[in-house]
């Protein structure tokens, strides 16, 4: 991914995103309250919170998944908060969602082969690196459906990444793995943003988010509730009271 | 399969793998290919004598269509009893369309090309008529249809023995008017027999003096007339001519009868073919109009033995309706024919039917006019009573397909190797 | 005709309208809107339930018993059939499909063996109701009451009993359900005999109105798939939503134009309300509302 | 490889490896029937199927057309059901307007033109066109799941109403009098070309222009199938959004893959409407809207083949079932329906392969 570098470094300061009172309501339930969101173009940042506290909605609110009531989306300095789906895609954006969305009846090259055929149509090598790269290159020819569900996670990380995203979106990508597939998939992570990706992970696992995140933002209701380097947030006590629930 | 088996006795050149694939191959071929496989032959001179019955025994139709299969029967036997036609017994071939319009064409092609029926008889709607048509218009097959209908049908191969709306209406809107008064509403089954026959009532309550006040058409699929017995009742009709067709259409009469709808009905539909006044109970068709060339009820002679020997016969026979008539009629007109011709060729037996042949049935006497080739019928005014049994009011006799006999005379203009088949649009 | 009379007029048929819209889909809303059982074979359990009421009604029952034995009838042959053939399908509901379409045909062709091609009737009870120069059916106005009422008890079933808790439970979540120690496979086979019994209620209470033959069915199979489907997810808002909206497109079309207008109209809001709001209306209620 | 002297398989084999490295454009994971062992099955049947209206009589090849016909209604519904997963149910809506828009302009033109060339493009474009309408309607309004089968229904169902009320003399286009719910007659075969060079088609005429369309399209599909288009459709159907992420408009896909359909339906409603002479609304109704489904469904969803055999299959039984006349017939179907569900869930063919590979070990199937 040699391109990366070259185009992370003309970038220069300008932020990659940038959300501007960003909202999101359901019904009487504010899931994303006007949060204003920055995040430079490289490095990986952290967002964690409790459940609810919507998360995944600002995700699904930057993918087009789910169209914002208010606010706007700036991408690389273009507004993209009408853009459908796909163009956001094409335009650099990535994401594995929270729970594993995989091709369960093709082979792990299969799956990978749906994504980066768009991108090129040499694939069989590069299908043969990302798969050494999420260590799956053992499982090539077994259905997707029966591997372990944290080769999946690698295996859907794979494939966000094979379309080469300037901004990589990672929802939980350790839920359900062990301490040792855990250790991996940061190595996996840090590795990505080293070729100039830019990466925001929800994650739960506070170790793994020391093990990876420079700066941490924590949402709470809907709204941006702390930011900072990890080790200030770890301290923070509101951090604490709102994880232990007593707000 | 693993190299070390052993060598010994390596079993016959096809072995089970092998008999697989070529049973596959075969069973393949067999469902690509056609189970059937007849011969085809028509018109042979020995043997029984073919006669293909085509009535819905099954489906939305099965009401209209058990009745014909059970005469045809019930003739069939007639006929074996006796020394059968021609000396030869009569062999009676009956699929079962289902009540659909492509199994009336598949069973149609099977019945001609398959199984090679010296006569064809059958179909309920006039749109399993025309599905049948192609078939029976490129192979010159001998064809009955049974059933009343719109009119227009002028083909050289068919033979209808069912009247046509004008025949039927004629005399029930001259008895109406007489009786009730000018102001009729009509509502029609929304699909080509209602529209054209509501076209023919239209001209002659106007030809009578009366006039129409609206004309509703129904989809056959509606059972709920709610809105239609508003509209009646906001109206000051006089009577309601209703030609509805089909179960969902029952539906009507009971919504009417419990809406207080007490207005006199007439319909050229209702009783004669799905006997309605038996399978709803009184009052609701009580005080029904009716104008049929025939119905179980008619109080002639001939008519009571042959119900009764039909029941005899066939006890299961639910009603012996107009089109049970119409199949008995066909079946009776080609047995004469053929006596007559002396041959099965169905030229032949055309040549004799188109001489305006005519016999005794039962419901008097019939008999073919030669240019339209359908049949010059009497016509009964009947009423359901209190009671739903049906009282015979008066008859018109000698009714001939007028319209027809003006715009298709078959027996000049056509022949059975140039022949015309053609569908005349009534626009009355 | 003064306005008060057709005002009145369009009134009755959109009450009546109303009442077998919600009777007719009752049923599938339980088994396809709950369950996801695609039962092509909706219409074939009314007309089980026409048949057994229009059997008891020929003994001399008062219809009101009819009815019920009706709802029994078919309760009973929707549990055979659920133990023996759905039981395996509530993964699958494109075969659920397949295996309800073939039973409509089995249950047709048994109906017409057994019975023969049409069945005495039944006489529609309580007369007529007048107004001014129109007089409706008092009968089928009472049908959009007993359409409440039979909204009702199903609310209180659902809401206020033990089994409506689970059986709520099983349809949002059958794993967490089982880990809960609930027998789905017991809820299910009650919740697919509540929606058959229903169903036969239903074919029953139009016994009266409609003639008895075995193809009775498919008049009404359209109109519960489109009510439950413009209704939406929950069950009861559902049905009666959707049946409103229907009941009101459908009567003023065919009040206006005619009955094919009618017909048309009811399909067209369907495929234009799914297009807008493709949860249902159900789901737009208690979204946007907070019913 | 043991030396085994004269067994069929032998000569088979070498022959197969040639064919198979000839088909593997033809072949990919999702197409049933990847193995050498399958093609030279394949050209056995293509065989027998070339030589069948020599050795058969005029009936049986008539019937066998008549069969033919439906295996493209059921081919437009595995398309975008088996392998794009947008479950149609009103497949039935575009036969028949393809059927009746070959009537109209058949009708019209075929003592203008001589032929009905045009009538059978227009069968296709019209239908396909239609498709596009509703296609968009429904894609780009994010409709999926069973709310595209109701929806598609319903059209259908609209389709039927509205045609069978065309039954007044005003209704008729040119000389094509749409008929009403009787349907329209007078329909013309099938000919070829135009002006001076025109080619009727007779039975066998027919029987070998249907066998071409149908191996070609048949062919064309696995191609398209195994092909990166193929793929998208795959992805799309196994998790939409998750493909939509990687970029694809899920949305232009589906419309395309539905508009072609579209006009595949429309091909068997004008090869119905030219052998029968015949077409009426019916065709468009519920009973009819559901057999497509049935058929694709017991054959198999996910295999082409197992739309092309069980349709022939269930409309042959279906066929000898009516001529039958036994009251049993429709029992006997809804029965048998229920049972090949139950027993056989992923539909005959798919099933079949999978027990042909268990017992063999290079089976037809990888």
């Amino acid at each position: 991914m040699s391109t990366e570098q070259a185009r992370s470094s003309e970038r220069g300061s300008e932020p990659i995103l940038e959300t501007r009172g960003l909202t999101k309501e359901f019904g009487g339930l504010t899931a994303v309250d006007s949060v204003d969101y920055e995040l430079q173009s490289t490095g990986i940042r952290c967002i964690i919170g409790p459940n609810g506290a919507g998360k995944s909605t600002f995700f699904k609110l930057l993918t087009g998944r789910l169209k914002a009531d208010d606010g706007t989306i700036l991408y690389d300095g273009t507004d993209i908060t009408e853009m459908e789906p796909h163009e956001r895609v094409r335009a650099g954006i990535s994401i594995k969602y929270q729970d594993v969305t995989v091709y369960p009846d093709l082979t792990a090259r299969e799956n990978l082969r749906i994504p980066i055929q768009r991108m090129t149509d040499e694939y069989d090598d590069e299908i043969t690196e990302i798969l050494k790269q999420v260590q799956l290159h053992g499982e090539e020819r077994t259905r997707v459906g029966d591997l372990s569900h944290g080769q999946q996670q690698w295996l859907e990380i794979g494939m966000a990444t094979a379309i080469s995203p300037d901004l990589l979106l990672l929802d939980e990508p350790t839920a359900g793995m062990t301490v040792d597939e855990t250790k991996q998939t940061g190595e996996l992570i840090q590795s990505l943003a080293d070729d100039g990706t830019a990466v925001i992970v929800v994650e739960h696992d506070i170790n793994f988010v020391r093990q990876i995140a420079e700066t941490v933002t924590v949402l709470h209701n809907g709204s941006i509730f702390a930011e900072g380097p990890v080790e200030e947030i770890e301290e923070n006590e509101d951090v604490q009271r709102i994880y232990l629930g007593e707000d | 399969m693993d190299d070390n088996s052993p060598q010994a006795e390596r079993g016959p050149v096809v072995n089970r793998r092998n008999a697989l694939k070529l049973s596959g191959i075969a069973g393949l071929a067999s469902v690509t290919g056609c189970l059937g496989g007849g011969t085809g032959a028509s018109g042979g001179s020995s043997g029984p004598i073919k006669v293909g019955l085509l009535a819905d025994r099954t489906g939305g139709l099965a009401a209209a269509g058990i009745p014909m299969y059970k005469v045809a029967q019930y003739w069939r036997d007639q006929v074996n009893d006796g020394d059968g036609i021609l000396g030869r017994d009569v062999e009676l071939i009956a699929p079962d369309p289902q009540s659909s319009n492509q199994q009336y064409q598949n069973q149609a092609q099977k019945l001609i090309l398959d199984d090679g029926v010296d006569v064809l008889v059958g179909g309920i709607t006039s749109a399993s008529r025309e599905a049948m048509r192609p078939t029976i218009d490129d192979n010159s097959q001998l064809y009955f249809y049974p059933t009343q209908y719109e009119g227009g049908v002028c083909d050289e191969f068919t033979y209808v023995t069912a009247p046509t709306a004008t025949q039927q209406l004629r005399p029930l809107v001259d008895y109406m008017m007489e009786n009730f008064g000018t102001n009729a509403y009509f509502i029609a089954a929304d699909y080509n027999f209602g529209q054209i026959s509501a076209d023919w009532a239209q001209i002659y309550v106007e030809e009578a003096g009366g006039n129409v006040i609206n004309q509703e058409f129904i989809p056959l699929s509606v059972s709920d007339f709610g809105s239609t017995i508003d509209r009646i009742q906001g109206t000051d009709a006089d009577w309601v001519l209703t030609l509805t067709v089909g179960a969902n259409h029952v539906a009507f009469y009971k919504q009417a009868e419990s809406a207080g709808v007490d207005l006199p009905m007439a319909s050229t539909t209702a009783i004669g073919g799905t006997y309605e006044h038996q399978t709803t109970s009184p009052p609701v068709m009580s005080n029904l109009y009716g104008g049929w060339n025939y119905l179980e009820e008619l109080e002639t002679e001939n008519n009571q033995t042959f119900v009764e020997s039909v029941r005899e016969a066939y006890p299961d026979t639910p009603y012996v309706n107009q089109m049970a008539e119409g199949v008995y009629l066909a079946m009776r007109l080609y047995e004469e024919a053929a006596t007559e011709a002396e041959t099965t060729d169905m030229e032949s037996v055309h040549q004799v039917l188109e001489g305006g042949m005519s016999i005794d049935s039962p419901q008097g006497q019939v008999s073919i006019d030669p240019a339209s080739h359908h049949l010059t019928q009497s016509v009964t005014v009947t009423k359901v009573t209190d009671d739903h049994s049906v009282e015979i009011l008066d008859s018109q006799d000698g009714l001939e397909p007028t319209w027809l006999q003006d715009n298709c005379n078959l027996d000049e203009e056509s022949t059975w190797s140039d022949p015309r088949t053609d569908m005349l649009k009534p626009d009355p | 005709m003064s306005l008060l009379s057709s005002t009145l007029d369009l009134l009755t048929v959109i009450i009546s309208g109303f009442g077998s819209l919600v009777i007719v889909s009752l049923g599938l809303a339980i088994i396809f809107g709950m369950m996801e059982i695609i039962n092509l074979a909706h219409g074939e359990f009314m007309m089980v339930g026409a048949y057994a009421t229009a059997i008891a009604y020929t003994e001399g029952i008062p219809l009101i018993v009819c009815v019920l034995l009706g709802g029994v009838a078919a309760g009973v042959m929707g549990l055979v059939v659920e133990r023996l053939v759905l039981q395996h399908l509530y993964e699958r509901p494109v075969d659920s499909m397949v295996a309800t379409w073939g039973l409509s045909l089995v249950l047709i062709q048994s109906v017409l063996i057994v019975f023969g091609p049409n069945f005495a009737g039944v006489d529609t009870p309580f007369g007529t109701v007048s107004y001014g120069a129109y007089s409706a059916s008092a009968y089928q106005l009472v049908l959009g009451g007993v359409a409440v009422a039979m909204l009702g008890v199903l609310y209180l079933i659902f809401h206020y009993t033990e089994y409506g808790l689970h059986a709520r439970a099983t349809m949002q979540d059958a794993e967490s359900a089982r880990s809960l120690g609930i027998d789905t496979s017991r809820v299910y086979m009650v919740t697919f005999f509540i929606g058959s019994v229903v169903t036969g209620i239903a074919g029953g209470l139009f016994a009266p109105v409609i003639s008895i033959v075995p193809t009775l069915g498919s008049s009404f199979i359209i109109e519960a798939f489109v009510t439950v489907i413009v209704g939406g997810a929950s069950v009861l808002l559902g049905v009666a939503s959707g049946g409103i909206s229907l009941s009101v497109i459908n009567g003023v079309a065919a009040q206006g134009v005619g009955a094919l207008a009618g017909r048309v109209a009811l399909l067209l809001t369907a495929i234009l309300i799914i297009r807008i709001y493709p949860d249902g209306l159900s789901d737009y209620l208690e979204g946007r509302l907070g019913w | 490889m043991s030396e085994k002297d004269g067994t069929i398989r032998d000569r088979i084999d070498p022959l197969g490896d040639r064919l198979g490295a000839a088909f593997s454009t033809f072949e990919g994971p999702h197409t049933f029937g990847n193995s050498p062992q399958f093609w030279s099955a394949f050209l056995l049947v293509i065989a027998f199927a070339a030589i069948y209206p020599l050795v058969t009589n005029s009936y049986a090849l008539l019937q066998t057309t008549g069969l033919l016909v439906w295996v493209f209604l059921s081919l437009s519904l595995t398309l975008i059901w088996g392998y794009a997963g947008i479950f149609s149910f009103g497949q039935t809506a575009f036969f028949g307007l393809g059927g009746y828009t070959f009537g109209v302009v058949g009708i019209n033109l075929v003592d203008i033109t001589g032929a009905t060339t045009v009538a059978l493009i227009a069968a296709v474009v019209v239908p396909a066109l239609f498709a596009a309408l509703l296609g968009y309607f429904m894609f780009y309004g994010r409709i999926s799941g069973v709310y595209v089968a109701i929806i598609t229904l319903a059209v259908t169902l609209i389709l039927a109403l509205l045609f069978s009320r065309t039954a007044g003399s005003e209704f008729a286009i040119g000389d094509a009098q749409l008929g009403g719910y009787n349907g329209m007659t007078g329909i013309p075969s099938i000919q070829l070309g135009g002006g001076p060079l025109v080619v009727e088609l007779g039975p066998s005429g027919m029987y070998y222009f249907i066998l071409i369309l149908l191996v070609g399209g048949y062919l064309l599909a696995r191609y398209v199938l195994q092909s990166d288009y193929g793929y998208i459709m795959i992805g799309i159907r196994e998790a939409q959004e998750r493909t939509e992420m990687f970029g694809y408009d899920i949305r232009r896909v589906k419309l395309q893959v539905f508009t072609v359909a579209g006009g595949i339906a429309g091909l068997s409603g004008a090869l119905y409407a030219s052998v029968g002479g015949f077409i009426s609304p019916p065709v468009m109704g519920l009973a009819f809207a559901a057999l497509p489904v049935i058929w694709v469904t017991v054959g198999g969803r996910e295999a082409l083949l197992g739309a092309i055999l069980g349709t022939l299959g269930l409309r042959a039984l279906e066929n000898d079932l009516a001529a039958s006349g036994s009251e049993f017939a429709t029992l006997f179907l809804g029965g048998l329906l229920m049972i090949a569900v139950l027993v056989i869930p992923d539909g005959v063919i798919p099933t079949a392969l999978r027990l042909w590979n268990k017992y063999t070990e290079r089976g037809v199937g990888e």
